[in-house]
């Protein structure tokens, strides 16, 4: 039982994490059509700048975890869509898909090559004091983890639903054409959905980082994870996404402790293709209207 | 005060062997994983064989020739591996120092074995020496001598009756867990739990889980560095009390450095350790290292210079540049620490390429590992 | 009497709450060439979207050729029989005349493993140079669709319905944006083939001088439901007719 | 006459490609021979991707699937032109299982679901032990013999393989030039004009992927021979990508593009090499800055240069880019 228990928690800890690289991901995909491949990168490099920030600069950990979130924000956010996105996109939704898997290689080398091969230890930003729960142990860190994607979910809720320039992001997304006409400033708005995402993923690096240390190739695995997080939860809902984290990242530990460790990575494939054949726009998602 | 005088004697060397200089070399090719996931071990490999060559060199070379070293970065690729050591061989490579990562050597070493050309490698599969192949020798025990030597500590220290084994599900992790289910069996201990992970997995609370449910007097670890780290960090998370016992990795300074507090306890056995610096040969070897490198040699710096070395001695042994004769003097030779300063530890192999010296046991104390006891050579 | 050749029965569609077609019911007869006109917003590119499965309607029937064809791809639709033409320039700019003519009539024969090994014209040269020559294209046989004039494009679309031998074609605005030669041939070309091979066809268009040149009968859509129906002569003289496109 | 200077400069190509190896060293034969091995590759891929506009992430699995049928066919005695045909049908009917339910949906799907895949197929291969021999692979797979001609040197296993990929290219080029090709090439200019004509916009896709994997099994069982050692590791994720990258490099939807792209791809590393680590940086950023600019790949870049010294017809100025991806 408290084995069932441990594995429960730890997996909706780690799923929290799914679903907040998920979201961001949702997020771009709804207002510029971007199929972002180097996304499991964008998690994996925020950690990295706040190291820098650390050894280079010298800055203390509060500091580096600001400056980490400003770079990642100019980096993955502004020079992202306006490096590649926007010269790409005219050429194909394809192509873009294309030029974001090399854009995966090109951050994981250059982190490799220009900081480090080997995984590199992280500052924990919560004291690491077990926390027992009926037999199951879970750190402050999970703790957080949780709490703190479940409450930008919300928030972001809100500000999507409640604030002008939220309900214009939303409008833009829908259809961009007609949020145009209405007088919204339909480019900035999806410039606000790339630097969300680029928060997004900062705060995702900053949350795991300490448990899975930081590596070039902690993105791999991460992305693909995050991919099917969406396209299960529902590619057009934000409690999709949260919902398709949580639900991998449970399911995984549960294969893990209870069926098979061999095959554990093979679990996102099997829930991907059982999706697609029952229910293509996800579990919460609803069908969408275009057709043409 | 070795190191000094191992200085002194070597400047003197290359004063006298600089003028009588042939103009001939000896081609050694280095073929390792300089990229890819093998980068870390690989550039340590070539980094200790840099050190030997530079040492070699100033002492005259291989009978009075000077190495020529050609590197050759296999990119973890096992197919570009076997390319490369192809190439090096077309190159007129006398001998070849690599690979690191079993599943290139399996394939390489064909190459090698076809042109009859010498390989040192700094793979553990045990498959390696099983392939009948003349040309392969190790420079380090394989996983079928370095996990049985963990028996009697397990047996006898631990006095465990029931164990746990924790694995990296690769060809590296594959091969140590075999070997160590059959000790087991043979010392009549239970194995518990068998719980295998991925390569590069991050999350490890359901195999932790697992093994705290399974509640074994003592865990083997065998899995690569950072995925020990990660498994330590997990471990201490949800308080795993028994002995987290490995092979080589699980004490490395690296792993101590990612997994910091939680690393502390954790026990291994190694079979050359840049922290035994008691022994003189590996403490200067450490200390150049360091100085050139500006970072601590692992095992695998130490590999490769024991191999660059082992292969001036038994050339020069020998007496003239020929791969067959190499070979055939290797297999049953025994080098003995006093006689050969630079093998560092009293070496054998034996007649399939497979290597014994004596190993340490060591236990992470205050952050640092320490020796708590020595493994004589089985 | 025979089967209708298209059968629209009480087709609904709304976007958002906004009723853009309110139970349309019609039926066409084979040979006839029936015009669908409307003011802008009148709900006929909706009915047209909803009759060729582009659109999902919320109720109703369409059936060809007695056959219930309610949400059946465009690709197995178009094997039924139903030939169409686009709004926008709907050729392969890329591909000669030939190629953009053969491409509209392979699929209708022999299997997809014949297609894959058997001649690359899929034996249909002849027939489609027939076709080219009937549309006066001959001269610009081999030269690359996207190439040609607007109108001259608006002609290979045309042809490209005609290729399969449709039971019916539906033609999306075939006069916009052509000039007034072009214009007339093309509606020479259409009533020649219409006399010819006594194919179905269904118009959308503005241009009122087309239609009523073209069309045998005319059915008027305001607000989403049918204002009038009849020959040119009666839509011309009603007035409800005129009301709608003047007064809105 | 366009036509005449083409068949010439094909016949050229092949004469380079017969005399190449000639008098070089087993190295810079056994590079040129995986150069024909992932041409072979990317011509399959590009069939999907290039032809029918899908993305797969899973051409080294199909390769995986070529490889390891043919090796443990082989191993067990068969004569490789006996295994190497069931390897091909095991990767037809794997792509079809796999792209259906794929293809049945809007968006970029495949590219997903080829990507798990590729997790999949590496799972299998390493846990199956008592097949595939696990994480340690198989090893010692003979190279096939004719009697009179033996494969076993590197020169002749290359002629084996250029005398392969000529048949494979052979059989493409009657694809590309078939009915099918033309469907092809309607359905990237216009999918739903292609639709409303009659195109199985679907079922033709499927097809496209299944036998654009059959190519990647090719591919696979030469590797098998060529290297005669073959493990998970070599055909993970990241030689899928590789893959992918030929085809786009080269130009996809060029018949010749993937020829040119798995040459760049795998001579580059030798040409880069003073770059030591940073070979793939250098590469990948190339990459970006192509598909900003000429999103057409290298024989785009041709193009643009052709038209620049030697301009042709005026072509209408929204007609003058190539064909693309979508």
């Amino acid at each position: 039982m408290s084995q069932f228990l441990q594995v429960l928690l730890s997996g909706l800890a780690t799923g929290s994490i799914y679903a907040l690289v998920a979201i961001g991901f949702t997020l771009v995909w709804q207002a510029a059509q971007t199929v972002n491949f180097a996304q499991g990168e964008f998690v994996m490099l925020p950690a990295f700048f706040v190291l820098i920030g650390m050894s280079v600069f010298g800055m203390p950990l509060w500091i580096a975890l600001i400056f980490g979130l400003a770079i990642s924000i100019v980096v993955l956010g502004v020079l992202f869509k306006k490096m590649i996105v926007e010269p790409i996109l005219p050429h194909g939704g394809i192509t873009l898909i294309i030029a974001t898997m090399a854009l995966g290689i090109l951050l994981k080398e250059s982190v490799k090559e220009f900081y480090s091969a080997e995984a590199q230890p992280f500052p924990s930003l919560f004291p690491g004091d077990p926390i027992n729960v009926f037999g199951a142990v879970l750190s402050l860190q999970d703790v957080f983890n949780l709490v703190i994607s479940l409450g930008i979910v919300v928030l972001l809720t809100l500000f999507l639903n409640r604030t002008r320039t939220g309900r214009c992001m939303q409008a833009t997304a829908q259809n961009p054409a007609v949020a145009e006409i209405l007088g919204v400033n339909v480019k900035r708005m999806i410039l606000y959905t790339f630097l969300i995402n680029a928060a997004l993923a900062a705060l995702a690096s900053f949350l795991i980082t300490p448990v899975y240390l930081a590596k070039f190739s902690n993105g791999e695995t991460l992305g693909l994870i995050a991919f099917i997080a969406a396209i299960v939860g529902g590619f057009n809902q934000i409690r999709g996404a949260i919902a398709g984290g949580l639900l991998i990242g449970v399911l995984d530990n549960l294969t893990a402790a209870y069926v098979t460790a061999q095959y554990r990575a093979a679990l996102p494939l099997v829930l991907l293709i059982v999706i697609i054949l029952v229910r293509p726009q996800g579990i919460l998602g609803t069908s969408e209207g275009r057709t043409v | 005060m070795y190191h000094k005088h191992l200085l002194a004697i070597s400047t003197a060397l290359l004063a006298t062997a600089g003028m009588a200089q042939a103009q001939e070399t000896v081609k050694i090719g280095t073929v390792a994983e300089l990229s890819g996931p093998g980068a870390p071990a690989g550039t340590n490999w070539r980094d200790g064989i840099k050190i030997a060559v530079e040492e070699i060199n100033a002492e005259g070379g291989i009978l009075g020739k000077k190495i020529e070293l050609s590197e050759y970065d296999t990119q973890t690729d096992p197919q570009v591996s076997r390319a490369l050591v192809q190439k090096a061989i077309d190159a007129g490579a006398y001998a070849i120092l690599g690979t690191i990562y079993s599943g290139s050597t399996m394939v390489n070493m064909l190459v090698a074995q076809q042109n009859s050309i010498p390989q040192f490698v700094g793979s553990e599969a045990p498959g390696i020496v099983e392939k009948g192949n003349p040309f392969v020798f190790r420079t380090s025990s394989g996983a079928q001598k370095g996990v049985p030597a963990l028996t009697t500590y397990f047996k006898d220290t631990l006095k465990a009756k029931k164990v746990a084994v924790a694995w990296v599900n690769n060809e590296f992790g594959k091969g140590g867990r075999n070997v160590f289910v059959e000790e087991m069996k043979k010392a009549g201990i239970e194995v518990v739990a068998d719980v295998p992970s991925e390569q590069a997995q991050t999350d490890y609370a359901a195999d932790i889980a697992k093994l705290k449910q399974a509640n074994p007097d003592a865990v083997f670890v065998y899995m690569n560095q950072e995925e020990s780290a990660r498994f330590l960090i997990e471990a201490k998370k949800q308080s795993l009390a028994m002995p987290l016992v490995g092979e080589v990795t699980l004490t490395e300074a690296k792993v101590i450095e990612l997994a910091g507090g939680a690393a502390e306890g954790a026990i291994a056995h190694v079979g050359v350790t840049a922290t035994a610096t008691d022994v003189p040969g590996i403490g200067a070897f450490a200390k150049k290292f360091e100085t050139t490198f500006k970072r601590r040699p692992t095992h695998d710096a130490i590999k490769g210079y024991v191999g660059a070395w082992t292969t001036k001695y038994v050339t020069e042994m020998v007496g003239e540049l020929d791969g067959e004769a190499f070979a055939e003097k290797m297999h049953g030779l025994c080098l003995k620490a006093a006689d050969h300063p630079k093998i560092l530890l009293d070496t054998c192999w034996d007649d399939r390429g497979e290597m014994s010296r004596p190993s340490f046991m060591v236990q992470v104390k205050n952050g640092a590992p320490v020796v708590i006891g020595t493994v004589p050579a089985n | 009497m025979s089967v209708p050749v298209l059968s629209v029965r009480n087709i609904e569609k709304s976007f958002g709450g906004i009723r853009a077609v309110r139970g349309v019911t019609f039926e066409v007869r084979k040979g006839e060439i029936l015009g669908l006109i409307g003011p802008n917003g009148s709900g006929k590119s909706t009915l047209f979207n909803c009759i060729l499965g582009q659109l999902r309607p919320e109720a109703g029937e369409v059936e060809v050729n007695g056959q219930n064809v309610s949400g059946m791809r465009a690709s197995d639709l178009n094997r039924l029989g139903v030939g169409r033409t686009f709004q926008q320039l709907s050729v392969f700019p890329k591909m000669t005349v030939l190629d953009n003519i053969i491409l509209a009539g392979q699929e209708h024969h022999g299997t997809m493993l014949s297609r894959l090994f058997g001649p690359g014209d899929a034996g249909l040269t002849n027939e489609a140079e027939r076709l080219i020559s009937f549309f006066r294209l001959t001269h610009l046989r081999d030269t690359l669709a996207g190439s040609l004039s607007y109108g001259q494009q608006k002609l290979v679309d045309a042809a490209m319905a005609f290729m399969a031998g449709p039971s019916l074609v539906l033609l999306d605005e075939p006069a916009g944006g052509v000039n007034l030669t072009m214009l007339a041939n093309l509606k020479e070309r259409l009533t020649a083939y219409n006399a010819e091979h006594g194919t179905t066809f269904v118009v959308i268009e503005h241009n009122m001088e087309f239609v009523m040149s073209l069309c045998t009968r005319i059915i008027v859509l305001a607000e989403g439901g049918i204002i009038a129906e009849g020959k040119p002569e009666e839509i011309r003289a009603n007035q409800s007719v005129i009301d709608a496109y003047l007064g809105g | 006459m366009n036509a005449h200077i083409r068949k010439i400069s094909i016949l050229a190509l092949l004469a380079l490609a017969v005399l190449a190896p000639l008098g070089q060293g087993n190295y810079i034969v056994y590079v040129l021979t995986s150069w024909l091995i992932f041409a072979i590759a990317a011509m399959g891929l590009n069939l999907t991707l290039g032809y029918a506009g899908q993305i797969s992430l899973a051409q080294a699995s199909f390769m995986a699937i070529g490889a390891y049928t043919t090796a443990l066919l082989t191993l067990s005695g068969w004569h490789w032109m006996l295994a190497m045909p069931l390897g091909l049908t095991a990767c037809f009917v794997v792509g079809l299982l796999l792209g259906y339910p794929a293809l049945r949906v809007k968006g970029h799907f495949l590219a997903f679901v080829t990507l798990a895949f590729n997790t999949l197929v590496f799972l299998v291969l390493r846990n199956e032990d008592w097949l595939t021999g696990g994480s340690y692979g198989l090893v010692g797979m003979p190279r096939p013999d004719f009697g009179l001609f033996k494969t076993m040197k590197q020169l002749h296993f290359y002629y084996f393989t250029l005398g392969i990929t000529v048949l494979a290219a052979l059989a493409m080029w009657g694809i590309v030039r078939s009915p099918w090709g033309r469907a092809f090439k309607a359905l990237r200019e216009n999918p739903i004009r292609a639709e409303s004509l009659g195109v199985d916009t679907r079922r033709i896709t499927l097809l496209a992927f299944a036998i654009g994997s059959v190519y990647g099994g090719l591919a696979g069982a030469l590797i098998t021979p060529l290297v005669q050692f073959i493990e998970p590791g070599s055909f993970g994720l990241a030689h899928s990508l590789r893959i992918l990258l030929m085809v786009v490099v080269g130009g996809a939807g060029y018949f010749f593009g993937p020829f040119l792209g798995a040459g760049v791809v795998i001579l580059l590393p030798e040409i880069l090499r003073f770059t030591e680590g940073y070979y793939l940086i250098i590469y990948s950023a190339l990459v970006i800055v192509m598909l900003v600019f000429v999103p057409t790949g290298l024989i785009g870049v041709w193009g643009r240069i052709r038209e620049r010294f030697w301009p042709r017809q005026q072509v209408r100025a929204d007609m003058s880019e190539g064909a693309r991806l979508k």
